[in-house]
């Protein structure tokens, strides 16, 4: 029984730690000067894309439902933190501001994913999954029209256009329909998004490995066996599908002050980016969350690093996709592989042990 | 009257999904994954059509049989190459590969035909047929595209009820182990099924670009979302569902846009799909699921 | 007062009755069979019991409370705890995991407390587990309490589905075929099991059974089910030679 | 099992990560010569500080890929033609094009790329939200950044950005005069793009300055980038309405799918639209009699009647096999407005980016240039980065663009 405990303890710091020296290497390169401009631009979106793929593997690998819709969650922290920082830019300290940003984006996305989780995980499987693809895009839909101005009288929303806000004299438009918000300030540092990840990692990792995180693995697991030892399924179905959510609006806060414009795109917050996502959770390994962090990190990196071949480029990245895919899973691939690698001896080694 | 003209508005776009959604439903119900490529096999298809009719000067009827070969060697080698090796995979995996495989085909048409929009010339040589003087079109596109949705719908429906191969895929539908130890050749059976859905996409991309006539390498994808959309709607699986699920998808889309908002009529469509589903969790005609205890 | 008390329970799914007219009495600390041909409609009347299904005729008390039609999750907590036919165990949750999960009613701590891991979440854990030792070690499978469930062998996975059922504390335990796929050693071993189970924790059991010799072993009341209707009932060598559950088993 | 073959697949992708990383630090010269093969401009032996190193972001992938590789075409071009003349100030120039995908934060990653690569200018970004995102990164480093067609008001906010093409507010402006001036309609229908930066830029602009005019607006509808095929409602409310004129501020692809429904419904009006329809005469296949009478307001027309046009499209043509739009023709004189804004300053590539972007910001305010879309009076600028040149109107009779 301690061994347990203590295995999966030891797991859990293992992941801290390899964060915490990532961001050490980082921080010397950084003040040695070795790291080139793309890489520092990098820093942030990789955080961004690290608890985002964190927190799609708390639905997707723990409570084992397939959501599309996870871009749209983070289109909602985006939108209502960039929105929050425009409005009381100036009223007080950065710090605090940039802090109320990240705790009202993720408030608001994980009371969305409340809202959104009720009628919509009675659904299963491939229906769940079409739904939540579907809420992503009437979010980006919704964004896409939204204008909210302010003046000396007020806020002023409409779903029109900037006139028909018809705002005072010295009025301003906040958010500008399809050109969304831009001037958001620039709080996102390496340093925040860090403490971040490690914040989503311990609440990911310490609900797994406490009683509801249980309830939620019995659900996906079997639900009506779960059921039969009186789990509630729809109260910790919500629990997982909201945290999910709140962790994404939090990334979408930190994404929405990282980069001076923020539009809803199909690229940034359609089903494209919720797949992008999807794809590291899968790759990383469904249910593991260590695997999530070092997918997402290779597969963000990757088509930057391609630059090199031009055109080639996004070809090649979809090729890799595949061949990923096909390696990790198909049995004669791995037949192939355990013969010839060299980790041969090893695997089998391990293999033996592989219990927990 | 404005009314009625939206209607056929919506019909002439819903029967370009249903005709998508048609062979995406095949695929799906058949060998159980979403085949997120489907959209860029039309994207593919519309291609060789254009590049036959228009460089190469082929009739039009030749161009689009060459088309349906293209598109079918195209599904049946993708299904080789990509999904076979990953049967037992969790479906998941499956998904993944094929958006793998829909950026693979979008990327290679952006590398060999450019992104710059080819204007498609129909290839249907139907007139437009006009109703209360004038007042009323239907363009010979949608005829035509009316009338092959429920041909294909009732041969798919056809084939499948009445002859061997059909049959077998039905098996290997229901249960994929069983239908092995009966003898059935799965692999075969599912390599037939990718073969008929691609050469069903073929004609949905000949009708789609006929239709809406620009063509470029990313013209399949949101009509390639939408139908399957459809497809869910109208209880994917089923092939009459996928046609009256586009349909209605079509008229709801038109009609939103017409009377609600044409700024909001994306999120209404699937507002519609979400209320559908809730009330009807496996979509119109779809079966209902019980789980044994 | 009887512990479980149903009258007249019935349920059709479209055109076919599967259940009707059951009913049955089971006294506090009981060991009781429920017997039938295949199809007779036994785990229907399981599901009925545990609201799985919810009965179109009929009602079930239980302590004297009305459950009738109530949902799994309440009949649970009112004290019904079930086994499945068809093993259903958290596969990839570990053996301690999952008595651990059967505990999650009766032990409390908040998400935020578990996330936070503030101290009511050692002290319960540390609770949890050592109410699930024990229970594991009832069914000799305390040493296997890290293996993954999936990777138990098959006689232990039913046991272990009877520890994590024990583990939420019923007053009513329900075995659905506990000895299917077991073979004549591992038979006996859990018959003195049950027997043990309803002696040490007071349990009352009703179990469905093909086995005779597990049947006739430790059952002290038996119902007959045939065709959705009971056959006949009552003590179990009485019933076992009752001509008409002998036709009804052996076809005419 | 599976885990293992799993983690040697992320390893190996890992070893792919790594060893580009280690292939563009170690040789940084060689990469970018490949990244620009396409010129014959980047010579081989030229050493740091003897050549301008011009940079280049836009999409040449995904949905708006071709904006992108217009831009990138064009620049190609400009550049050789440049060095091909004894480059600026006798230095020759090189440049390297980078995609962004249309996407904010990619093109900040182009724009570090580019950073990295060395690059002492940049003209880009092709679209507006990249254009925000990088001007605002370009502001911080004072890079000197020129973008061909990023046209929303933003783009060009902070003084070290400059632009070649109209903003948005502008064009719906001088749309909403020109058809008010020239009575062209009394009710006028508007079919807009509400998911795209540009579209509702001038939409915007035009309804407000609608108000001013002898027209009146009779509907106003809108698609989106996810529904951009049918147009038979929007159509249908125009013609309901009884629209004698639809104002179309949209793109060419979109613009030929309506020109082509309203030709089917039976729909027989007046079409207007702005710089975005030009390019409509040139999709592949197009049928141009369904163009006919369309009239547009764009400083580019690739049937123009001049010799600076007639050159350019053909060599464009010869190299891409495309005719250039637009976008290519903003970008080509881009690139002549930075060689003129260097030689005005005596910019050398031995300065610092920074150094460079004083300068040339000085520049852009000094110079006049004739260019593909300078109209008659030549494009200058001011010091907020707008351009001032004026836009032409034609018409489209037989197949060709016509003053009007």
């Amino acid at each position: 029984m301690k061994k347990t405990m203590s295995k999966t303890t030891k797991s859990n710091f293992i992941t801290y730690g390899m964060v915490i020296v990532i961001y050490a290497i980082v921080q010397i390169l950084t003040a040695t000067g070795s790291l080139s401009s793309l890489f520092k631009g990098l820093l942030v979106p990789l955080c961004i894309y690290v608890i985002l793929a964190v927190s799609l593997n708390l639905t997707v690998g723990i409570l084992g439902e397939l959501s599309l819709g996870h871009a749209g969650f983070m289109c909602i922290g985006a939108f209502v933190g960039s929105f929050f920082s425009k409005c009381m830019d100036g009223t007080m300290p950065d710090g605090l501001r940039f802090f109320l940003a990240l705790v009202l984006g993720a408030a608001v996305a994980a009371v969305f994913g409340i809202l959104i989780g009720i009628p919509v995980l009675r659904l299963r499987g491939d229906y769940l999954a079409i739904v939540t693809l579907a809420f992503g895009e009437i979010i980006k839909n919704i964004v896409n029209v939204l204008f909210v101005g302010r003046d000396a009288a007020g806020f002023h929303f409409s779903l029109k256009d900037t006139m028909s806000l018809n705002l005072a004299e010295g009025g301003e438009v906040i958010v500008k329909g399809p050109q969304g918000i831009s001037g958001t300030p620039k709080d996102a540092t390496f340093t925040i998004g860090v403490i971040l990840i490690l914040f989503t990692l311990i609440v990911v990792l310490n609900l797994i490995n406490s009683r509801d995180g249980r309830a939620i693995m019995a659900i996906r697991d079997n639900r009506i066996a779960a059921e039969s030892v009186g789990i509630n399924i729809t109260r910790y179905k919500l629990m997982a599908f909201s945290i999910s959510a709140g962790l994404a609006g939090m990334a979408g806060v930190l994404y929405a002050h990282n980069l001076a414009t923020l539009t809803a795109l199909p690229k940034n917050f359609g089903y494209n980016m919720s797949i992008t996502i999807l794809v590291f959770v899968v790759l990383g390994g469904i249910g593991n969350i260590r695997g999530s962090i070092i997918a997402a990190v290779i597969l963000t990196l990757l088509p930057e690093l391609l630059r090199g071949l031009n055109d080639y480029r996004m070809l090649i990245y979809a090729i890799v996709l595949i061949v990923m895919m096909i390696v990790n899973w198909s049995p004669k691939a791995q037949a192939i592989m355990s013969r010839y690698t060299p980790k041969n001896l090893l695997n089998k080694k391990k293999s033996a042990k592989e219990v927990n | 009257m404005s009314f009625i003209s939206y209607l056929i508005n919506g019909i002439s776009l819903g029967s370009v999904y249903a005709i998508i959604a048609l062979g995406y439903t095949m695929v799906y119900g058949i060998a159980k994954m979403l085949n997120f490529a489907h959209g860029d096999v039309i994207m593919i298809g519309g291609y060789v059509v254009f590049l036959a009719s228009s460089s190469m000067g082929m009739s039009p009827l030749l161009a689009v049989l060459l088309s349906v070969v293209v598109c079918t060697v195209l599904g049946v080698t993708i299904e080789r190459i990509a999904y076979k090796p990953l049967r037992e995979a969790p479906s998941l995996a499956v998904l993944i590969t094929a958006i793998g495989v829909s950026y693979l085909l979008q990327n290679v048409a952006l590398l060999l035909f450019g992104a710059n929009p080819k204007s498609f010339t129909s290839v249907i040589p139907v007139p437009a047929l006009t109703l209360a003087n004038g007042a009323l079109t239907i363009t010979g596109e949608t005829i035509v595209t009316i009338i092959s949705g429920i041909v294909i719908m009732i041969c798919l429906t056809t084939f499948i009820k009445k002859t061997k191969a059909g049959q077998a895929m039905l098996a290997v539908s229901e249960d994929k182990g069983a239908a092995q130890l009966m003898g059935i050749n799965v692999n075969g059976t599912i390599a037939l099924t990718f073969a008929i859905g691609s050469a069903l996409a073929a004609i949905a991309g000949v009708l789609l670009c006929s239709s809406y006539p620009t063509l470029n390498p990313y013209t399949g994808s949101m009509p390639g979302i939408k139908a399957f959309v459809a497809a869910v709607f109208g209880g994917i699986g089923s092939i009459p569902g996928a046609m009256i699920g586009g349909i209605l998808l079509g008229i709801i889309e038109i009609l939103s846009k017409a009377y609600i908002s044409s700024q909001l009529s994306d999120a209404i469509v699937f507002s519609v799909l979400i209320i559908v589903l809730l009330v009807k969790p496996t979509g119109i005609m779809g079966k209902k699921i019980n789980e044994k205890v | 007062m009887a512990l479980l008390e149903v009258k007249n329970l019935g349920i059709s799914f479209g055109g076919l009755r599967a259940v009707d007219g059951f009913h049955v009495t089971i006294e506090q600390g009981q060991l009781y069979g429920l017997i039938g041909p295949n199809g007779a409609g036994k785990t229907t009347v399981f599901n009925l019991l545990t609201g799985v299904y919810k009965p179109d005729t009929g009602s079930i008390f239980l302590d004297g409370h009305d459950i009738t039609g109530k949902k799994t999750i309440d009949i649970n907590k009112a004290g019904i705890a079930r086994t499945f036919q068809n093993i259903r165990l958290f596969k990839e949750l570990s053996v301690l995991d999952n008595v651990k999960v059967g505990l999650h009613n009766g032990h409390h701590y908040s998400a935020i407390e578990g996330i936070m891991r503030l101290p009511r979440y050692y002290k319960v854990e540390k609770e949890m587990n050592e109410t699930a030792m024990k229970l594991l070690k009832v069914f000799d499978l305390d040493k296997e309490c890290d293996y993954l469930a999936s990777n138990l062998p098959y006689g232990k996975q039913r046991k272990l589905e009877i520890a994590r059922a024990l583990a939420t504390e019923p007053k009513l335990l329900l075995l659905d075929e506990p000895a299917a796929g077991m073979n004549p050693n591992e038979t006996k071993e859990l018959m003195d099991t049950i027997r043990f189970v309803r002696d040490q924790f007071h349990m009352t059991i009703l179990l469905i059974e093909h086995d005779m010799k597990l049947v006739s072993g430790i059952c002290e009341k038996l119902t007959v089910l045939n065709f959705g209707q009971v056959l006949t009932q009552g003590d179990t060598s009485t019933v076992l030679n009752d001509p008409q559950v002998i036709t009804a088993y052996l076809g005419e | 099992m599976k885990k293992y073959s799993k983690l040697l697949s992320l390893l190996l992708a890992g070893a792919l990560v790594v060893g580009s990383f280690a292939g563009c630090g170690g040789s940084d010269s060689s990469s970018d010569s490949s990244a620009s093969k396409a010129d014959s401009s980047s010579e081989s032996g030229a050493a740091d500080g003897e050549v301008f190193k011009i940079g280049g972001i836009g999409p040449t992938t995904g949905a708006a890929a071709i904006y992108g590789q217009a831009v990138k075409n064009a620049m190609e071009l400009a550049v050789k033609e440049i060095n091909e003349a004894g480059g600026i100030n006798g230095y020759q120039i090189e440049m390297n094009y980078q995609d962004d995908e249309h996407d904010a934060e990619k093109s900040v990653n182009a724009y570090n790329t580019l950073k990295d690569w060395g690059m002492q200018a940049l003209l880009g970004t092709v679209t507006s939200t990249p254009c925000i995102a990088v001007s605002t990164e370009a502001a911080n480093d004072n890079m000197f950044l020129l973008t061909p067609s990023g046209s929303a008001v933003d783009c060009v906010a902070p003084e070290n950005a400059f632009r070649v093409c109209f903003s948005d507010p502008n064009q719906g402006m001088a749309s909403a005069q020109y058809i008010g001036e020239n009575g062209l309609a009394e009710k006028v229908a508007v079919i807009y793009d509400s998911s795209d930066v540009y579209s509702s830029g001038i939409y915007e602009k035009f309804a407000e300055e609608a108000g001013n005019q002898p027209f009146e607006v009779v509907s106003a509808e809108a698609f989106t980038a996810d529904n951009n095929k049918d147009f038979s409602t929007q159509l249908q409310k125009a013609k309901d309405a009884g629209a004698d004129l639809v104002f179309l501020p949209i793109y060419y692809t979109e613009a030929a799918l309506i020109l082509g429904q309203a030709d089917k419904m039976g729909y027989d009006t007046k079409f207007f639209g702005c710089d975005g329809l030009d390019g409509i005469l040139t999709v592949e296949n197009f049928d141009t009699a369904l163009a006919e009478g369309v009239m547009l307001l764009t400083p580019f027309a690739a049937d123009a009647e001049d010799e600076a046009t007639q050159n350019f499209v053909s060599t464009y043509k010869e190299n891409y096999g495309d005719i250039p739009n637009q976008f290519a023709a903003d970008a080509y004189d881009g690139m002549y407005a930075i060689k003129a804004a260097f030689e005005d300053q005596d910019i050398t590539p031995d300065m610092e980016a920074s150094d460079i972007c004083e300068a040339a910001k000085a520049g852009m305010t000094e110079i006049t240039i004739q260019g593909l879309t300078g109209g008659e009076d030549g494009i200058s600028w001011s010091a907020d980065g707008e351009p001032n040149k004026s836009p032409k109107a034609v018409v489209i009779a037989d197949g060709a663009y016509t003053a009007m």
